[in-house]
């Protein structure tokens, strides 16, 4: 574990590092990757592990980010009590959606997170506190003065979101490799069997829902934080699906897989986007051309390597006995 | 030394919208009509012999997309300057996180008609250019107030900026509304107008305001059409574009009649020089776009600009155009008939609207036979009717201040 | 008519009733396991065995019945509760997990020993835990003799070791009474040979009630028989006994049965 | 002989699960395959079904290569295949289930009668045709399984442990039922078991596999005397 | 009295619509086990050909035909040169349970994509076949107009032409057998693979069919039927996803509701409302309303 604990803080170090040496529009990109990469933990932790399909862990976000900025706003104190807030009270949500999600399987859960994907972040319209379509402002401040002239704003975003994702992750891969995860693969993989071997199935999908809840939420706060705002627009049904298919990328079960799920999800529209003004020229291409590219791509990876790229790499070392 | 973006050859734009996605409609023209004056302008010498190139990004109407573009836009493209970003929520954001005003980015002509962009504190490097929703409902509450009295008044808004603006104002003003139905941005659709009419009649309501965007009013007016529920309809500027309506299979009878708030001539006017000279630019740089308010609004955004380059005087910085909107943007030549608020205090751009009546082919003319211009503010000011002329209509289209 | 011999038995039901919709399943039966007893469960195939294992596990809720545990009155239990009331139970397929490891699979069985809650794990202080899990895991892997296996998928595992596999995960939570459904199923002769004995060994420490129509692994292992036949049990005693009573013969064993 | 295996070799992925395999079965004949777990008697008739494709070697249908024809295929020409462990569909009802079995024949009609057939060999699933194939016990379902593959009306019938977790008179009652249509439908049957003894009991002949390959192929009386057989699989 | 009336019908004949969708979910998902999300974007492009075919002929029946036509070539389509391919590759592991929804998604962009490529993002939209004029009574008259009623009518005359295919036909025993154990199936004599081709093609045909309805009353995009999709497979979820008549239970039952929401309570409480919907029945019958009693058996 210790060893586990150096190489994460070697990690944050190299990445402070890099952070120094890229221009602003990649430090920004880095936020959120780390930002990413908190979400798509989340969904590997519950579907990856627990094995519960979720499409609405966008829903999730919206609620850490609402959070962070309630709390923000209206209890003032520092920031990262907002983000406490926002693991908090997201967790809290999550055990009572797990409460309900705990009974039931497949495709029911994946049509009832969807559901509330589209619904819940339509609920800040409805109440003046949450700011209806413009939203709220969630603004952490500008970096403490003792850093320096130069150190700008999104700098600090990349700080802020880099910690806060190695501390997640570390936290997650430790939660994960400890018996909690293992009782997850068992029950995803033969909920019965695992019940008769005396684990309580409904609490540890619970549990799971409840942890990879607080996760989104964390991560829904850091996106407050990179957009300076919550507001339903922010947490779409196209960001739920944008980090499936990110979990998909990294290999839902692979925790380290996450950064490169992340990665991917901010490269490739900028990717596509250069292809596109490269083949340009009629108007239709320019603007679905992205949208094409990420399709085939993602149809691409998931017929060839469904479980992630790492999978491909493993399975070349030790074939199945 | 060069400032970014401007080089001996260059000036370089940016502008964000939704291109694609439910709320693209009409506002995706926008960009275009914006670079066929350029174009235009481009190959009649440019400003000061640089061409102006306008980089479109899409940002799909969502706050998130809207930063990553601007962002884009600002650190990667280094643009001089933003031109005509839209949507309350996304520029919001996109103010606050990209930095705009802390980068010191122009930002000119914001798409949107939300009063809280014209806080000049908040938002010292931006100026607005539509009245905001606020004077519009002011004017149309005084003109209800003229001609409706005694009416049962009904209005259906969208609940978000609309509300927040137009009905605070609606408030402000004391008109009081009979049957209120809000709907929420994206749920409009051919079922849930059913329910919006269904209330209004139930209610009797013989005057309904309008306050949303164009893909509501199509299924509102669609369904009250079938159910022959037809009161006066007064159409918010925003949600009450004709050709858009066709395009969205509302025949154009159904808006014989109905009232609108109006900044600009209608786009059909061909006896206004505006109108006319765009229309020219229209037929030739923008090939096989029909003419309508949206390509109008983009036209008149690409004017004003230039004019805002121009101003800036022979080597343009950030700081000299900001000055420049601030010092003589208020003499700027526009399609619209009200004056413009720019000043060193304020970044409010047109200030007024007349009433205009449509037709049964969706062309309006101004209510009473002319324009009877009311100007106001987004506060507690009153509402006047002004007596501004607009400058003319510089020679050929091409500004020459 | 069921006398019931002792009153501290292991494990005892009476008047169980279990029906689906209209089939009455299980019609008031009765069943008893001394400590330290090889019960065996006969009866033809739909009899209501498996039934009355789930009635038993809280996988189907009985009408009515009531169930003992050394001579206490219990309320039926619920699954999750089954290993905290030694309870331990195999399943008729063979249900492993099969993509964790042979180890992993019988760590699973053995989280009750974990001590240390999700705040220890989640900082990575659960190491203690986890040695002794894998400890005790290995250690049950070997009493069905196969540590070797401890670190294959079980997914790669050939059936016979499947099974062993199954059998270890459920010792490992050391329960007292040990429920085996068909064990011996698809085995076999050798094999067969082996799950005799493991059996027996077995039930040195433990009591063990089992479901097989195997009936060389019947009557080589089991002290006592309860066949069910139609929800109800026909028969009941001694092997021998049973296996002469011609109620059992005619509804079961048929005469060519060896 | 109607049914004739040379050299037939097949793996999974990198393990061999069968070597060089050659075997032949006369028409009419019972065929009984025994031999250890892991020894590839199910692959054997996966392969001979269709399911499987092998590696190598060839297998004759009525003076027919037909290795690599798809299974959907092999039953129009008369191969019918219950696979290990209860083939059955839990969603669907007991009758749909035997309907199944006839479906590619597309007569109604015919299809009536065949599950009267069943029936009659299985009272028991008459008694649950309108249940729903979840319900049924396991003994239950392997009956419903043989049912199906007799709906098809097949001259090969290849049969994974049929007698799978069933009680012992049920068992004897299936072998002799397996017999018997045997004979009266005369079918050439391969009867994979554990349960050596009974199946070697009814069939005409007996094949030994061992890790992939066949060790004994004989008359079955023959191999029931052998005490090497009697040691290694009847387990006495 | 009569508000509830009204709001009775329009929210059947909006969950008629429901219900053709939620019906194609249901037929792809029985015979494939897939929840087909790309089903949005099949039923768009079958409606923008039917659109085609609308604008230029100005006969809606005939343009409806070839939409069916094409959502059946699509479905049949998309299961042959993708979701063979997909299942030949990804059928193990831990993303066996996910990779079926990514795929469709990612299908749903890409059709959504060429949609955008070939006609562009603006609006169209299909002169209905019947009369949009409101029925009237007396002096008042309804919002429920004629091209509602024949909405409700062609979905339940489709419902029980699939009722009949599904239940009384061999086609309809081979693609539930092959949809719940192909390997069985094919051991029966079905073709299996083929059978779950003409179970897409079905589907897409239904789709077309709603993407048609849809659009006759409301206008067309690469984007308009997102919410049908969304709204359709929570129809589906209520419905149990096995039943044909749950979905379109449940269909009716999520149309009904959202119209009393946005008729009683308010349009931004929709989405949400459909979200409570969907929860109040799963918590009641976690497998939908069609579920049979629970079956567990170990
Ligand atoms: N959930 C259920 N719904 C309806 N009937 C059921 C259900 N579960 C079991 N049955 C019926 O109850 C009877 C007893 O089944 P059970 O599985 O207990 O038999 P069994 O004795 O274990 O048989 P086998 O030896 O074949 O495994 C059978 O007739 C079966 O059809
Ligand atoms: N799908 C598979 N993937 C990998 N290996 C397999 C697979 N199926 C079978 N095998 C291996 O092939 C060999 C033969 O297996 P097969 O199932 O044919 O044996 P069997 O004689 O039927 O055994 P049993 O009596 O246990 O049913 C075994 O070593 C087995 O592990
Ligand atoms: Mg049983
Ligand atoms: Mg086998």
């Amino acid at each position: 574990m210790r060893k586990k604990l150096t190489l994460f803080i070697l990690l944050g170090w190299i990445l402070l590092l890099i952070g120094d040496r890229v221009d602003e529009l990649r430090v920004y990109q880095g936020a959120q990757i780390a930002m990413y990469a908190i979400a798509l933990s989340s969904i590997v932790l519950l579907t990856g592990y627990s094995g519960q399909v979720s499409l609405g862990n966008g829903a999730m976000m919206a609620v850490g980010g609402y959070a962070a900025a309630l709390t923000l706003n209206n209890l003032g104190g520092p920031v990262w009590f907002a983000f406490v807030m926002a693991v908090f009270v997201s967790a809290l949500f999550g055990a009572f959606l797990g409460a309900a999600a705990a009974r039931l399987s497949g495709p029911y859960l994946a049509g009832t997170t969807l559901a509330l994907a589209v619904g819940l972040p339509e609920i800040a319209n409805q109440f003046d506190f949450l700011g209806g379509v413009p939203g709220l402002l969630f603004d952490v401040g500008f970096p403490p003065e003792r850093l320096g002239e130069e150190f700008t704003q999104y700098k600090w975003f990349f700080w802020i979101a880099t910690f806060l994702a190695l501390l997640s992750l570390f936290i997650t891969s430790n939660i994960l490799q400890s018996r909690y995860g293992r009782t997850w693969r068992a029950i995803r993989s033969n909920s019965l069997a695992a019940e008769l071997s005396g684990v309580h199935v409904g609490r540890m999908k619970i549990l799971a829902f409840t942890i990879s809840s607080a996760i989104a939420g964390l991560a829904g706060a850091v996106l407050a934080m990179t957009i300076s705002l919550v507001a339903p627009g922010a947490y779409t049904l196209a960001l739920s699906f944008a980090l499936v298919t990110g979990a998909v990328l990294a290999g839902v079960s692979s925790l380290p897989g996450v950064v490169f799920g992340a990665l991917i999800l901010v490269a490739i529209p900028e990717v596509a986007d250069v292809l596109a003004t490269r083949w340009g020229g009629d108007e239709n291409l320019n603007n679905y051309l992205p949208g094409l590219i990420v399709s085939v791509l993602l149809i691409l990876s998931v017929i060839f390597t469904p479980n992630g790229p790492g999978e491909k790499l493993k399975s070349r070392h030790h074939k199945k006995g | 030394h060069a400032e970014t973006g401007v080089s001996s050859s260059e000036i370089k734009l940016g502008i964000t919208l939704p291109l694609t996605g439910a709320a693209s409609p009409g506002y995706n023209k926008i960009g275009n009509a914006m670079n066929a004056y350029f174009k235009y302008v481009n190959d009649n010498g440019g400003v000061n012999g640089r061409k102006i190139t306008l980089i479109q990004k899409n940002d799909e109407y969502s706050p998130q997309l809207s930063i990553a573009k601007t962002n884009e836009l600002v650190l990667k493209d280094k643009v001089f300057a933003l031109v005509g970003p839209l949507g309350t929520a996304n520029y919001t954001s996109v103010h606050k996180s990209v930095g705009i005003a802390k980068r010191g980015v122009p930002s000119l002509f914001l798409n949107t008609g939300f009063s809280g962009f014209g806080n000049k504190k908040t938002y010292p490097t931006s100026f607005m250019i539509l009245p905001s929703y606020a004077m519009e409902a002011k004017i149309m509450a005084k003109f209800l107030k003229e001609n409706y009295a005694g009416k049962k008044l009904g209005i259906v808004y969208q609940n978000d900026e609309f509300g927040i603006d137009g009905l605070g104002a609606f408030k402000a003003a004391g008109t009081k509304f009979d049957v209120s139905v809000a709907y929420t941005s994206g749920t409009q659709s051919a079922a849930t107008a059913q329910t919006w009419v269904s209330q209004l009649a139930a209610g009797g309501a013989q005057v309904v305001v309008f306050f949303g965007v164009t893909s509501a009013t199509a299924p509102l007016l669609a369904v009250a059409a079938a159910a022959k529920y037809a009161p006066q309809w007064i159409l918010g500027s925003v949600g009450a574009d004709p050709l858009t309506l066709r395009a969205l299979g509302v025949p154009l009878a159904v808006l014989n009649g109905a009232l609108t708030p109006a900044g600009n001539p209608s786009p059909n006017d061909t006896s206004d020089e505006y109108v006319k000279q765009f229309q020219e630019i229209n037929t030739k740089y923008n090939t096989g776009t029909a003419f309508d308010d949206y390509v109008l609004q983009g036209m008149n955004i690409g004017l004003m600009t230039v004019q805002a380059l121009r101003a800036a005087g022979s080597n343009p910085t950030r700081k000299g155009l900001i000055s420049a909107m601030e010092n003589k943007g208020s003499t700027f030549a526009s399609v619209a008939y009200s004056p413009l608020g720019y000043s060193k205090t304020s970044n409010v751009g047109h200030t007024g609207y007349y009433m205009a009546v449509m037709d049964a082919n969706g062309d309006r003319k101004p209510f009473g036979g002319k324009v009877t211009l009311y100007t106001t503010d987004s506060g507690s000011g009153p509402v006047v009717v002004s007596t501004f002329k607009r400058p003319a209509m510089p020679a050929k289209g091409l500004p020459n201040n | 008519m069921h006398l019931m011999s002792t009153n501290n038995a292991a494990l005892r039901v009476e008047g169980v009733n279990v029906s689906f919709g209209g089939l009455r399943a299980l019609n008031d039966v009765y069943l008893e396991i001394g400590k330290n007893e090889v019960v065996g469960l006969i009866g033809p195939n739909g009899a209501g065995k498996t039934t009355l294992f789930n009635a038993l596990c809280g996988l189907v809720k009985p009408d009515s019945g009531k169930l003992f545990l050394d001579g206490k009155k219990q309320d039926f239990p619920r699954t999750s509760n089954l290993v905290d009331l030694g309870i331990s139970r195999t399943l008729q397929g063979v249900g492993l997990f099969g993509d964790l490891t042979v180890l992993e699979n019988v760590m699973v069985g053995a989280h009750h020993l974990a001590s240390s809650g999700l705040l220890s794990a989640a900082l990575g202080r659960s190491g203690k835990d986890e040695k002794e899990m894998r400890t005790k895991s290995f250690s049950a892997l070997e009493r069905v003799y196969a540590g070797g296996l401890a670190n294959r998928r079980a997914d790669t595992l050939s059936y016979p070791d499947t099974k062993r596999v199954a059998i270890a995960r459920a010792l490992v939570s050391e329960p007292k009474i040990l429920m085996l459904d068909e064990p011996a199923g698809g085995l076999g002769s050798q094999d067969i040979e082996w799950m005799n004995l493991l059996i027996r060994n077995l039930s040195a420490s433990m009591s063990v009630l089992l479901i097989e129509h195997h009936m060389d692994v019947v009557m080589s292992v089991c002290s006592k028989l309860y066949v069910l036949n139609f929800g109800e049990v026909i028969a009941s005693g001694n092997a021998e006994t049973v296996r002469r009573d011609p109620a059992v013969m005619a509804a079961y064993l048929g005469t060519g049965a060896k | 002989m109607s049914l004739n295996v040379s050299n037939l070799t097949v793996h999974h992925g990198a393990i061999c699960a069968l070597s060089q395999v050659s075997i032949a079965v006369p028409t009419g004949k019972l065929a009984a395959i025994i031999g250890a777990n892991g020894a590839g008697k199910t692959t054997l008739l996966r392969t001979l079904s269709g399911l499987k494709t092998p590696t190598n070697g060839s297998i004759m249908w009525k003076g027919e290569k037909i290795a690599g024809i798809k299974p959907e295929a092999l039953v129009r020409r008369g191969i019918s295949h219950v696979s290990e462990g209860k083939s059955v569909i839990p969603e669907l009802t007991v009758r749909e289930n035997l309907e199944l079995g006839a479906i590619w024949r597309r007569n109604a009609k015919e299809s009536k009668e065949s599950i009267d057939q069943v029936v009659s060999i299985f009272p028991r699933l008459g008694e649950r045709l309108q249940q729903r194939a979840d319900t049924l016990s396991g003994g239950e379902r392997q009956m419903l399984a043989i049912g199906r593959a007799i709906m098809a009306k097949p001259q090969l019938l290849l049969l994974d442990e049929p007698s799978l977790g069933l009680a012992p008179l049920v068992v004897e009652q299936i072998f002799q039922t397996i017999r018997d249509l045997t004979t009266s439908m005369n079918l050439t049957v391969l009867l994979v078991e554990q349960n050596a003894m009974g199946a070697l009991k009814i069939a005409d002949l007996g094949i030994v596999l061992n890790l992939g390959k066949v060790v004994a192929m004989n008359h079955a009386q023959v191999l029931i005397d052998d005490p090497a057989v009697r040691a290694a699989y009847l387990g006495y | 009295m009569q508000k509830l009336l009204e709001t009775f019908l329009i929210g059947l004949s909006t969950g008629s619509i429901y219900a053709l969708m939620s019906i194609a979910l249901v037929l792809v998902w029985r015979s494939t086990r897939v929840v087909n999300f790309a089903q949005a974007g099949q039923a768009m492009l079958s409606t923008y050909i039917g659109f085609e075919i609308a604008t230029r002929t100005e006969i809606f029946w005939l343009a409806l035909i070839i939409a069916i036509a094409a959502g059946a070539l699509v479905g049949a389509g998309v299961d042959y040169f993708f979701m063979r391919v997909l299942f030949k590759h990804a059928v193990s592991g831990p993303a066996a349970v996910v990779a079926p929804v990514i795929a469709t998604l990612g299908l749903l962009g890409l059709v959504r994509s060429i949609v955008g490529l070939v006609w562009g993002g603006e609006f169209k939209s299909i002169k209905a076949p019947a009369s949009t004029d409101g029925f009237t009574i007396g002096e008042t008259t309804l919002p429920f107009s004629p091209l509602n009623l024949l909405i409700i009518v062609t979905v339940f005359i489709i419902l029980i032409a699939l009722a009949i295919i599904f239940q009384r036909t061999n086609l309809g025993l081979s693609l539930r057998a092959s949809a719940y154990a192909p390997e069985i199936a094919q051991l029966a004599g079905i073709r299996t693979a083929r059978t779950r081709t003409i179970g897409w093609a079905i589907a897409g045909g239904v789709g077309g069919v709603a993407g048609m309805l849809n659009t006759a009353s409301n206008f067309l995009s690469p984007y308009s039927l997102d919410l049908l999709l969304v709204f359709g497979f929570i129809a589906a979820v209520i419905g149990g996803l096995e039943s044909m008549v749950g979905s379109v239970v449940g269909a009716l039952i999520l149309g009904i509701a959202l119209t009393f929401i946005l008729n009683y309570v308010g349009t931004s409480l929709v989405f949400i409302g459909g979200f409570v919907v969907l929860i109040a029945v799963l918590l009641l019958k976690p497998d939908g309303i069609m579920a049979r009693g629970k079956v567990r058996r170990a």
